[in-house]
Formats: structure tokens, C-alpha cells, sequence
């Protein structure tokens, strides 16, 4: 280490610390970053949840204002979806007094989970991250409706005992292939798949593809052929899933047999061309424009060029997640100002207003969201919800919707949810005990 | 003007000997220890020490381990970030074991588990030479990270699949987990670091160093001289990867505080390898000259256009802190394609006669 | 069931049981096998040219094929904007051996290969500024590739054969024998090779050696946008493929640095070899071993011929 | 310099130039060595007594070098034995035959190009070095006292040779001349037994060529130091030399004093080139 080098390097970097803590913020404004991973090899995905999050939350700016009249300091920090960037982005962020932090990245999560207590700032991993963070009394700072992906799998499996002539009986003797990422993420099933198989009667068979190969899959879609399973479940991100489909249509696999988690979007279908006609996936909200709010949206941000989104897009399945996503930050945050009487909120009173949101259908319609998606309810205890989800259908040009509403086998996945987070909290001890109050007991 | 020997004879071969021999040397050294110990802590934000200096030092402490490697033994390695996990998931084993021993301790000592792994995969190191080597790391990269996904009881079977950082103290202060303030962890890191650096100078100063530069510049004529070239690559591979496993479990420990095994994928493996060119293979300071750039500048890229008060999306920033990085590379392989630290090295040179260079 | 059986009888068993699904997956390792090898030639064209160990090889590939998709997706049409794919190529050789190369030219191997690190690096940004960061389909219909299976009821059961991979196959062939030719009949093919013999000997004959790695490289550039679209037609195009490009290493490892014969056999084994690996032994070891098994299959040969397969042993001299 | 008052150098002091010599230090009995189907070395036998210059001479591609490889373990012979130090042996490792007692120099400098002249020569110490791993990590107590010692070792080399002006500069830079000298030194840092230099004048001027002969003379002279030495500039040879074997494709063709060698018929015929 010599002098010249570590003088520089001081320098720059204690302009740099000092730069971000001295930047004052007028308190008239609610600060909510959006760390958003537009970059990266999963850029595919991260551009449209982004533009989704963002382009809601900038509409409330524009037609209402802000939310109860305090405008939303927006500000997005490209993560790459990489944990260390991930975690430059959080530490960047922190000084200013974020309400919420949205990770979208398990791994990023993660590493922030234990940190949310300490540094008073909520989590919203919508539907990803760690599942057992749904026990809001072990993880009282991190919140993940509406569904775990434990939730997810047991859903596809109901659809699947629905089209088979309902009843998980009729699974007896099925064979269910799954093909996943063999990351953290994929792997979360494995536990539920072993329990439930055991429970219903069914064989599973597994079809891992490494992270390095997610384009390199005909190896496993080979096994597929060979094995003949009656269905196939994917947990798939990224360029897994466009090559997974193509594969899939290559070997003539039946596409209405063929249902996946709620990561696919629309052009990793297109890719696969006709073929593609049946493909099922897990949805919890509605594909396409047509709702009031995504009017605004489109005439109020879009058009008015402060969207980064292409018009077409707006609408399409992974937008409107991070519509959705953007809609749980506002009513947190309308919640919180409700709850706490305050109009400019902290993180800490988000929390309260995450843990007591209650988003009915009447709700929904207020805010240009109506049918939009199903009701959303938080308690302390539940930071989940493990709300019901629906299966949609590729009709090769647009997601339609093709099953009912479908609730998880919350009796099966409790007791892991229970097991998980419980465990979690030792490995990690000293967890600290919940110490916050709650303001919505039921 | 400064920067003299003038007057400063040596009388013994001791001090002619010692790692740094000029005085004005010495004393930048002691300055900056001072400055790293005192100033830093006092001064910085958190997050000048936990995004800034932390991963600075760890990744310091990575290129070290990959120059040692690469830079003074000779042999290219693509397989650094495999190591760094062998040393992160060994850590959390033994850490969530032996809870009641200190998690520093496990810190150190898991750069043996790592160093055994190294030891292994360095094993084909006798029959394979120059780019073929690197692939043949490439094997050890990919086949690590695939045992940090599938054996599960490297995570203790956590469904999330990550390694999560247990909270720990030493002497009733935080050192680990979400109350261990920047500060501690700060100087804990600057610590192990500066320690090891210390180790790895006399190393490479000494006998063992000189026979890895003699393996690394001419092997034949190393092997006609006496030395043993595979013990000596052997030891190159052990001390590599147990500085890479002790940097991977700070990582996580330290810095990250829970990791996936994506954490220590390929593109890690990448990136300390243009720290070690970019800094200059077969110097421990170019080490922490190349940590500096290839982690400081993007953050530096990020912060400019905000600064300045230009708003660009992050996503453009992102791209254009690949096109910079990329092509700082080239340009300074150009100029100086011996790194950073030779090019100090000439600065230095020319203070030291100046005003009459001749 | 007893693990050595696993391991040495069954695959076998179900090899000769299901011949058609063993048929099939020597097709599927062959089209890999195909396309791994197309990249492992553009490797070995530079390496044999420049010495260099040219690491930008894979992104040469994603930004051949997102430049192609990104002119079309601005309006441009297919055929004209591969031509004008062809014409960035070109640009890019000429930029390399103006920036990159000739500034470097009798720097240690270590340094050019570092350079073409920051040569990824440099274009993976690029690439992403200007033609954005999401993943894009590959516009195999509006090129004329074929597309759809062709089944043979054959063996006992199905063998499908993609139009697309047939039409890869077809494409590589001609791409290899082109190449072959060139080096065969031109002059600058001729001095090409003279210079991969020696450098000192091209240079006394009056050849130029910057003229010599302008074609080469753009030589790798187009062999890079036919993996390209012939990749990305498989998937999609995104800069994850570049980890797909990867593969190709352990391919050279097997090959040799300087042989295009070992690049096309090299591709094949560890395409075939990597398939079969994963369709019949993977299940023991609970599948997805194909990211590390090319390599260790390569390091495991290495260990016997430490200079490739159609490397030439060197005889080191003092 | 006190090589020779050093334990572990030979013991045969101020052999007289020319005169009577002890035992052979080294034999060389029927060596055969080729490569694929060519044949670099076939039946050569000759020795190397304790205490004497030994010159090997022939045309280009004669096998000489080979020869030297062969001697040094770098190569092995396919037939033959070689004797050294009454050890018979065919196969060895070159650290082996470096820890053995020889030491060599190359045709084209093979000095470690990115460590100065100090620590070139310091390198060739590594056999005599015996400080472990954990006191190298310390660099103090023995590790540092024996590193001080042996760089008083080196000083004095570097004293001997005159190269005490580039003692810090890193050996790519020096000219060649100089490059020759430090590989010199490096390999007797090693205190041989026996030293093997090749080619150590090749494209030297004039002076530099006497240096390099002086250094060579004393060498031998005053620390009895054996030598065989492959070189092409014969009056060198002549005047240095205390016997001298002639190689031709590689076959030996002549064995003796530079006066017997210098009037053989064939030695001259190969020389010159005549048609056989």
C-alpha cells in the first residue's frame, strides 16, 4: 500500500461518503427507491417490472400530486441484479431516509433482512426473496405478499388436480416433472415437492439447469421426453424460460400441460412462435391497459414522454407486476399516513401501514384498479397473505385468463412455512424477538 | 523534492534487505496506516466504509491472493471467486458448528478449507502450462459453485439456499450481523488485511518469492537452478487460495452479510483478474491499485452524472461504466502495460532525480 | 441398486433399450457440438494469426446477433441489416488492430489476452447503450431460416431433427469449407498461414501483418454472427449467452489452440460428450452437470495430452 | 569471494593449468539420445576430470547443448550412463542434478527477466536457503539472518563479476553483455561442483570477451571450480581450455588437448566443411 494510491483513494472516497450525507431533503417529500436491475443478464424481466413500479408511482405524482398531497421522491438504483451492487444501491439510499426497499433480488434480500430492524426501513419483496419472512413475528420488517412461492407450487398442483377432474386424489399416480433453476430460488420447491408427493401419491421428477446453461437445455428436455410426465411444472427466470418453451415445443410437449411460476413474460413466449399456443403460467393480477389507472398512466406519463417504457408495453404481464408492486408501496404508504395521522412518513410508520394494509375490492376500484388483481389484507402475524392466484393461457398472441381463482394448500405449507422460519431464527441467533407493537391484531 | 535517498546509507545488508528501503518510503507507509486507522473511521460516512472501503480491502485482499497466484508464481487463474466461496461456505460451517468459538477465528481459519481445494485443483499444474491452465481453473470455478448449490449441507439445508451471517460479538461488540456498526467491521477488515499483506511481503520478498518469480519468468532454468517446480507451484496454489478463502469468508462475513452462490460466480473470478493486470501482476501494492479502480471508479461513474446535477437513468450509467471500464483497460495496458504500480514505480523514480534526471 | 452398476452397466442398458432417445441425443451433443466448435474456431483463427488468446470471442458473438436483431428491430430489413452486421464487423477488426493490436504488438501473450478482456467489457456496454439492455428474439423467419421438426419414425421410435439445427449444421459446413478454401486459394488466406508458421517469415515475403488481422478478425466476426443467430435462434439473444461461449474453451483445451480440424472435433466431443453425460449419468448426481462437466471432462485429458489433440507437442529447448 | 573456503565447495584446490589431473568428476559413457526418429546425440563418450576446463566444441547442431542438457538431467538419455561424482546414473531431475552439484549457464540467457541482478543471484542460493514456510512468513530472527547471510554471499559475487553498479536494476534492461555476467553470477551463487557453460562469449565484443575469460580463469584457478565449457570462438577455446572433445552430428570425433584436437584431420575436415 503506498501513499499516493491510499491519499487518492481517501480523497475521492470521503467526497463521496460526505457528498451523500450532507445532500439535504426538503421532509415535504416521501423518498422511495427503487433499486431496479435494467442491466445484467436478467435485464429482460427487470426493464418492464421497473418501468411498471415507477411509471404508477410517478402518475400519482402527476395527477394527484403525490400521495395525500406529499409528492414521492422517486429515485432508481441500478442494481444489475447483483447482491454487492445491490448492496451499494441500499447503502447509497439509506442516508436518505427511504420509507420501503423494494430488493428485487433474492440474494440482495437476503442480505438485507437482517439488517431492516436495525436500520428501520421496511422490506417489500413481493412474491420473492425468503418465504419464510411471511411470519411477520419472527420478521416483523419484511413483508411478501401475496403469495410465497411455496404457495405457488401448491397452486399449480391444484390447477393441475382441477384439470385432471379436481380432488388432489386425482394426482395419485401422475407423474410431475419439474424443471427449475438450480439456484436458491428453484430449489425452495424441493421440500414441498418431496412432503406433497409422499401426501397425494404423485412422481415427481426433477430437471435442475445450472445458471451457466439456462440456454443450453435440451439435455433436460431430452429426459423430458424420455420420462413422459403427464405435466410439468417451471420455476424458471431469466433466459431460462424463452429456451425452456422452445425446448418444450421441439419435443411436442403438450403446452396446456406445460404451467410455470409468475416469472414468464410475454416475449419469452412469442420466442417459442405457434407452438407456444397453451402455455400455462401463475398470475395474481390482470394482463393489459384497460383500467382506469393504466389510462392515467399511459395519458399522464407515458405519452407525456416521462415513462422509459414503450407504449405497447404498458399492460404487458411483467409491467403490470411492477404496477402492482408500485400500487403495495402507495397504499402502504397511504395506510401509514392513516394510521400514524402524519403526512410525511417514515419508515418505520410504513411498516405499521404494510402490516395493517388492507387493499378490498372497494379499494381497488378507487384507485382505477378494479378487478385488477384479488384483495390484498396484511396482519402482524401474516405478512404474506398466501392469497389465492389464477392460471393464465398463451393464445399466442396475449395472456388470457383460464381457471378460477386458486388458494394454496395453506395445510401443507404452513407447517414448513413455521419449520423454516423458526429454524431460520436460530441459525441466526441471536434473532431479536419482536418488540414492535401491532396495530392489527386479526 | 521530497522524496530523496540523499544521505541515507545503508550499513548493513539488513537494511538494504528491508521491504522498503527509503526512509520517505516508511514514512507514507506509517501515514497511510495512520490515515486508514484514524482518519477513515473518523471521517468517512457508512457509506464510504461499508460500500467504498470494506469491499476495497476485501477485494484487495482477493487480488493479492490472485497475484500471488498469477502475478509472481505465473499461472493465469480464472478460478479465484471458487476459492473465496470454498473460504465462505467453510466459514459458515464451521461457524454455525463451533458457534462458541470466535467467528474471527473461523474467519482465518477457513482459509486452510480453501487452501486444501486450491491444493487440489492446482494438482494438474505440474502437467499443464500457460492458457490451458486457465481453462483447466475454469473446471475448479464451475464445479465449486455447482457444490455451493448442491450439497446442501455446505448451507445447513436453508431453503432459501444462501448462507446467512449468524450475528457475533467479540468482547460484547458487534462484529458480525446488522448491529455491527461500518466502523468495527471497517477496522476488522483493515486489520486482517493489513496483517496478511504483511505476511504475503515478506513472502514474496524472500526465498519462497523467488522462486516462484524464477518458475514464473523461466522455468527451465528455475528447475536447472535447484528449485522444485511442483512443490513450488503447489505452495503458490496453497497460499493463493487461502488468502482467496480467507478474503471470500470476510466477504460474506464482513461485507455482504448473506450470500447465494451466484456471489462468487465467474464474473468475480473476472474482475480480479483485471485488478491484478490493470494494477500489475507481481506487485502487492498494484493489488490494492487495482482494487481501487475496478471498484472505486464505477462507484465514482455512478455518483458523477448526480453530482453534477445531470440525470441519467442508471441503466445508462451502468452501460457506460462497462464502455469506461473496458476502455480504461486497453488504454492502460497501452500506456503502461506493467500496471499502475510500475507506473508509480516510474513516477517515484523520477522524484528521486529530480530536477537532473541524468 | 449398486452404484457401480449405475455408473458402468445401466446407462448402457438404456442406451441399447431406447435407441431412438440415444439417437436423439447424439443429434442434440451434435448441434451443440456444431456450434461450440464454430466458436472455438474463431478462437483459433486470432490465436493462430496474433498469438492472441482472444477472450472477446463470445461477445463477439451476443453483439453480432443483437446488432443484427437491433437494425431490424429500427426498421431495417433482414438481409440488409445483416449485410450491415457484416459491415460493423468489419469496422470492429479494423478498430481492434488500429486500437487495440497495433499499440500492443510484441507485448507478452498475458497483456493482448487482457486487452481483449477490456475488449468484453467495451462491447458488452456498447453493445447494451445503443440496442438496450433486453433480451430480443432472434429474427430466424425474416432470414429464411427454416424453422419447425422434421420426425423419422426410425429405431423402434421418434428421431425429430429441428429444420433450424439442420439448417446450422448445413451452415457451419459451409462456413468451415469456405474458410478452408480461403486460407487455401488466396493470396492474403496463403500469407495468413505463413504467418501462423512465423512471423519473421511473412513479414520478409512482404506481407502485412496489420492487413493479415484485419481479416482475421473480421474472419472471427463473421464466424461470430453465425453462432450468433444460430445461437440465438436456440434461446434467445441476451448477454447471458456469452457464458453459452464459455463452452468453447474446454473445446480448445481438447482441440489445441492452433488446430481447426481439433476445433470441429474438439466441439463435437465435448458437445456429444456433454449430453450424454448429462442424459445418462447426470440423474446419478441429480442432474444439471453440464455446467462443469465439459471442463473436467477437458482437464481429465489434459492430464494425458497436455498439449490438446491436435496440438503439436513442443520440445522445449534451452 | 570465499568459495572455495566455503564448506560446501570441492575440495581439489588450484589444480595447475594443464598439469597432471585426479579422478574424473564426470563421465559420460555411450550416451544416446534422440528425438522422434532424430538422432541428437549417439554413443558419446568422454569425461570431465576434477579441477580442469573442459571444452566441448563442433559445428552448429553438433549436439552439444544436448549434451549439456543430457549432463544436467534436463534431458534424457534413451542409452549411456553418466557418472558423477562416482554416482552412475541415466535418468535424474534437473533440481536433482542442481542439488547435486551442477550448475549451468545457457545459450540464450535464461536470467528471470523481472527480478534484478541481486535477486537473480540471490535465486540460485534457493538450494542453500533452509528457513521454512511459517520464519519466511516473519522475515525475522533466523529467516532474516540467513537472508543477510547469503546476501553477503551474493555481494561478494557481485563483487567478483564488477556488476556492482546494476545490482538493483531488473535484468531485462540490462545489454547482453551484462546479462551473460549476472548468469554467471547466478550460477555460482550455486557454489557447483561442477559448472556447464554454453556459449558464454556468443556476441560479446572483444573486451567483453576477455572479462568474461578473465572471470572464467579465475573460476577455475582460484576456486578450483571444474568447468566444461561449449564455445565457438577457438582461440577462447585454445587458450582456456585444459582438453577438449569434439562433437560432429552428434558423434564425438575427436578427444584431447586443444594442440592434439587442433591438428586432427577430421576435427579440421568438419570445420571446414569437407564432404565425407
Amino acid at each position: 500500500m503506498t501513499n499516493a494510491n491510499l491519499r487518492l483513494i481517501l480523497g475521492a472516497a470521503t467526497a463521496l461518503g460526505l457528498g451523500a450525507a450532507t445532500q439535504t431533503f426538503a421532509q415535504d417529500s416521501i423518498y422511495v427507491p427503487l433499486l431496479t436491475y435494467r442491466t445484467g443478464p436478467y435485464a429482460g424481466s427487470g426493464i418492464p417490472i421497473a418501468d411498471g413500479m415507477r411509471d404508477y408511482l410517478t402518475m400519482l405524482n402527476e395527477r394527484d400530486g403525490g400521495i395525500g398531497g406529499v409528492r414521492i421522491d422517486i429515485e432508481e438504483c441500478e442494481t444489475g441484479y447483483d447482491t454487492k451492487k445491490g448492496l451499494e444501491c441500499y447503502e447509497q439510499v439509506k442516508p436518505k431516509k427511504p420509507v420501503v426497499m423494494n430488493p428485487w433480488s433474492t440474494g440482495l434480500t437476503l442480505s438485507i433482512i437482517p439488517k431492516a430492524s436495525v436500520d428501520k426501513i421496511p422490506i417489500l419483496s413481493m412474491a420473492y426473496g425468503l418465504s419464510a419472512a411471511a411470519r411477520g413475528n419472527v420478521f416483523p420488517w419484511v413483508f411478501n405478499p401475496p403469495a410465497t412461492y411455496w404457495d405457488g407450487f401448491s397452486q399449480m398442483l391444484e390447477y393441475i388436480a382441477n384439470k385432471e377432474g379436481g380432488g388432489v386424489e386425482k394426482l395419485k399416480g401422475k407423474k410431475i416433472g419439474y424443471i427449475y433453476l438450480d439456484a436458491g430460488f428453484g430449489r425452495e420447491p424441493l421440500p414441498l415437492i418431496e412432503q406433497l408427493s409422499k401426501d397425494f401419491g404423485f412422481t415427481p421428477t426433477l430437471y435442475p439447469v445450472a445458471g451457466t446453461d439456462m440456454q443450453n437445455q435440451s439435455a433436460q428436455w431430452l429426459n423430458v421426453r424420455r420420462d413422459r410426465p403427464d405435466y410439468m411444472i417451471m420455476f424458471g427466470w431469466g433466459a431460462l424460460n424463452p429456451t425452456a418453451i422452445k425446448e418444450a415445443v421441439k419435443i411436442n410437449y403438450p403446452m396446456d400441460k406445460f404451467v410455470s411460476i409468475w416469472w414468464v413474460g410475454e416475449d419469452d413466449v412469442k420466442a417459442a412462435g405457434d407452438g407456444a399456443k397453451g402455455f400455462r403460467e401463475l398470475n395474481w393480477h390482470a394482463v393489459g391497459a384497460e383500467f382506469p389507472a393504466l389510462k392515467d398512466i399511459q395519458t399522464r406519463v407515458v405519452e407525456k414522454g416521462k415513462s422509459q417504457s414503450p407504449k405497447e408495453k404498458v399492460g404487458s404481464n411483467l409491467y403490470n407486476r411492477g404496477l402492482y408492486n408500485g400500487m403495495l408501496i402507495a397504499e402502504a404508504i397511504v395506510n401509514a399516513q392513516k394510521v400514524t395521522g402524519r403526512k410525511v412518513v417514515n419508515g418505520e410508520d410504513v411498516r405499521r401501514g404494510l402490516e395493517s394494509l388492507n387493499v378490498d375490492e372497494a379499494r381497488l376500484k378507487q384507485i382505477g384498479l378494479e378487478g385488477f388483481s384479488g384483495p390484498v389484507k396484511l396482519t402482524c402475524a401474516d405478512h404474506n397473505g398466501h392469497f389465492p392466484t389464477y392460471v393464465q393461457r398463451w393464445d399466442g398472441e396475449k395472456f388470457v385468463k383460464d381457471s378460477d381463482w386458486i388458494k394454496p394448500m395453506s395445510a401443507k405449507v404452513d407447517p414448513l412455512l413455521e419449520a423454516d422460519a423458526k429454524s431460520y431464527a436460530e441459525k441466526n441467533a441471536p434473532w431479536p424477538a419482536r418488540t414492535e407493537a401491532c396495530d392489527n391484531k386479526s | 523534492m521530497f522524496y530523496r535517498e540523499a544521505g541515507q546509507f545503508k550499513a548493513t545488508y539488513a537494511a538494504d534487505q528491508a521491504v522498503f528501503p527509503i526512509r520517505q518510503d516508511r514514512i507514507g507507509l506509517a501515514l497511510i496506516l495512520v490515515a486508514a486507522y484514524v482518519a477513515v473511521p473518523l471521517l468517512g460516512g457508512d457509506f464510504l466504509l461499508s460500500s467504498v472501503m470494506i469491499p476495497f480491502l476485501i477485494l484487495s485482499l482477493a487480488a493479492i491472493a490472485l497475484n500471488i497466484l498469477t502475478g509472481y508464481a505465473g499461472l493465469v487463474s480464472l478460478g479465484t471467486a471458487g476459492f473465496m466461496g470454498a473460504g465462505a461456505y467453510a466459514a459458515y460451517k464451521l461457524s454455525t458448528l463451533f458457534p462458541q468459538v470466535n467467528i474471527l477465528v473461523w474467519i482465518v481459519v477457513s482459509g486452510f478449507a480453501s487452501c486444501a481445494i486450491g491444493v487440489l485443483f492446482g494438482l494438474p499444474s505440474l502437467r499443464i502450462k500457460g492458457f490451458y491452465l486457465t481453462v483447466a481453473t475454469l473446471a475448479s470455478q464451475f464445479f465449486l459453485q455447482w457444490c455451493f448449490v448442491r450439497v446442501s449441507w455446505l448451507y445447513n439445508y436453508n431453503p432459501s439456499g444462501a448462507i446467512e451471517v449468524p450475528a457475533r460479538a467479540l468482547f460484547g461488540l458487534a462484529i458480525t450481523g446488522p448491529s455491527a456498526s461500518p466502523v468495527t467491521r471497517y477496522l476488522i477488515v483493515l486489520t486482517i488485511v493489513v496483517a496478511m499483506t504483511w505476511f504475503a511481503s515478506n513472502l514474496v520478498h524472500g526465498r519462497i518469492g523467488r522462486s516462484w518469480m524464477a518458475i514464473r519468468d523461466m522455468d527451465i532454468a528455475a528447475q536447472l537452478i535447484g528449485i522444485r517446480l511442483y512443490p513450488a507451484k503447489l505452495l503458490a496454489f496453497a497460499v493463493s487460495s487461502f488468502y482467496a478463502g480467507v478474503a471470500g469468508a470476510m466477504m460474506v462475513f464482513l461485507w455482504l452479510g448473506a450470500a447465494e452462490p451466484d456471489a462468487f460466480n465467474i464474473n468475480l473470478s473476472f474482475l480480479l483478474l483485471f485488478m491484478v493486470i490493470i494494477g500489475g501482476l507481481g506487485s502487492l501494492t498494484g493489488s490494492f491499485f487495482g482494487a481501487a479502480l475496478i471498484h472505486i471508479l464505477p462507484i465514482a461513474v455512478r455518483q458523477a452524472p448526480a453530482s453534477v446535477g445531470l440525470t441519467i437513468g442508471g441503466a445508462t450509467v451502468e452501460h457506460l461504466t462497462y464502455v469506461i471500464t473496458g476502455a480504461m483497460i486497453i488504454v492502460f495496458l497501452i500506456v503502461e502495460p506493467h500496471g499502475l504500480a510500475r507506473l508509480l514505480q516510474i513516477g517515484k523514480q523520477k522524484l528521486r532525480t529530480w530536477p537532473f534526471p541524468y | 441398486m449398486n452404484p457401480l452398476y449405475q455408473i458402468f452397466v445401466d446407462p448402457f442398458v438404456q442406451m441399447a433399450g431406447a435407441p431412438d432417445l440415444f439417437a436423439q441425443t447424439i443429434w442434440e451433443g451434435f448441434v451443440g457440438g456444431m456450434l461450440y466448435a464454430l466458436i472455438a474456431l474463431g478462437y483459433v483463427l486470432i490465436f493462430k494469426a496474433s498469438g492472441v488468446f482472444n477472450f472477446a470471442q463470445g461477445i463477439m458473438m451476443v453483439f453480432a446477433a443483437l446488432t443484427l436483431v437491433g437494425l431490424h428491430e429500427m426498421g431495417v430489413h433482414a438481409y440488409i441489416a445483416l449485410l450491415l452486421t457484416l459491415g460493423v464487423m468489419y469496422l470492429l477488426a479494423v478498430g481492434v488492430e488500429r486500437a487495440v493490436l497495433r499499440p500492443l504488438v510484441n507485448q507478452p501473450d498475458i497483456i493482448l489476452f487482457m486487452a481483449t478482456f477490456g475488449l468484453t467489457y467495451l462491447l458488452i456496454g456498447a453493445g447494451e447503450l445503443v440496442f438496450g439492455g433486453n433480451p430480443k428474439t432472434m429474427i430466424a423467419k425474416e432470414l429464411g431460416l427454416p424453422s419447425g421438426g422434421i420426425d423419422f419414425n426410425i429405431l423402434g421410435g421418434l428421431v425429430s431433427l429441428q429444420r433450424i439445427d439442420i439448417a446450422a449444421a448445413v451452415i457451419a459446413s459451409i462456413l468451415v469449407a469456405g474458410l478452408a478454401a480461403f486460407f487455401q486459394y488466396t493470396r492474403v488466406g496463403r500469407a495468413l498461414r505463413a504467418v501462423a508458421d512465423d512471423h519473421q517469415a511473412a513479414l520478409s515475403v512482404g506481407i502485412s501483418l496489420n492487413e493479415i488481422w484485419v481479416v482475421v478478425w473480421f474472419a472471427a466476426g463473421v464466424v461470430a454472427l453465425a453462432t450468433g443467430v444460430m445461437w440465438g435462434a436456440r434461446s434467445n439473444v441476451s448477454f447471458a449467452l456469452q457464458i453459452v461461449a464459455l463452452k468453447a474453451l474446454p473445446v480448445l483445451i481438447l482441440g489445441g489452440f492452433t488446430s481447426v480440424p481439433g476445433a470441429i472435433v474438439g466441439g463435437l466431443v465435448v458437445g456429444i460428450g456433454e449430453k450424454l453425460g448429462e442424459f445418462y449419468w447426470g440423474p446419478l448426481l441429480g442432474g444439471g452437470i453440464e455446467s462443469w462437466l465439459a471442463y473436467v471432462i477437458a482437464l481429465a485429458f489434459l492430464l494425458f495430452r497436455p498439449h490438446g489433440l491436435f496440438g503439436e507437442k513442443i520440445i522445449e529447448r534451452i | 569471494m570465499n568459495i572455495a573456503a566455503s564448506p560446501h565447495a570441492t575440495g581439489a584446490q588450484g589444480a595447475a593449468h594443464g598439469g597432471p589431473l585426479r579422478d574424473p568428476l564426470l563421465a559420460v559413457e555411450s550416451i544416446s539420445l534422440s528425438f522422434g526418429g532424430l538422432k541428437a546425440v549417439s554413443e558419446v563418450s568422454f569425461d570431465i576430470r576434477r579441477g580442469e576446463i573442459r571444452a566441448i566444441i563442433g559445428p552448429n547442431g553438433a549436439g552439444k547443448t544436448s549434451m549439456l542438457n543430457c549432463i544436467n538431467g534436463f534431458y534424457h538419455p534413451q542409452e549411456g550412463r553418466i557418472t558423477f561424482k562416482g554416482v552412475a546414473r541415466r535418468r535424474m531431475k534437473p533440481h536433482e542434478a542442481a542439488s547435486q552439484g551442477i550448475a549451468r549457464t545457457f545459450q540464450n540467457v535464461a536470467l528471470f527477466k523481472g527480478m534484478s541482478t541481486l535477486d537473480n543471484i540471490m535465486t540460485g542460493r534457493a538450494l542453500k536457503m533452509r528457513r521454512g514456510f511459517l520464519w519466511q512468513l516473519l522475515r525475522h530472527g533466523p529467516a532474516l539472518a540467513e537472508e543477510i547471510e547469503h546476501r553477503k554471499f551474493c555481494e561478494e559475487i557481485i563483487d567478483f563479476l564488477e556488476i556492482e553498479h546494476i545490482r538493483k536494476t531488473p535484468v531485462g534492461k540490462l545489454p547482453y553483455g551484462l546479462q551473460k555476467r549476472v548468469e554467471l553470477g547466478r550460477a555460482l551463487a550455486m557454489e557447483p561442483d561442477l559448472l556447464l557453460l554454453d556459449e558464454p562469449m556468443a556476441g560479446m565484443n572483444v573486451e567483453e570477451k576477455r572479462d568474461m575469460s578473465r572471470f572464467i580463469l579465475d573460476v577455475n584457478r582460484h576456486f578450483g571450480m571444474t568447468i566444461a565449457l561449449i564455445e565457438h570462438d577457438m582461440g577462447v577455446v585454445m587458450d582456456l581450455s585444459d582438453r577438449v572433445v569434439v562433437l560432429e552430428y552428434g558423434r564425438k570425433i575427436a578427444d584431447g588437448s586443444p594442440d592434439e584436437v587442433k591438428s586432427n584431420q577430421r576435427v579440421i575436415d568438419a570445420y571446414l566443411g569437407v564432404a565425407r
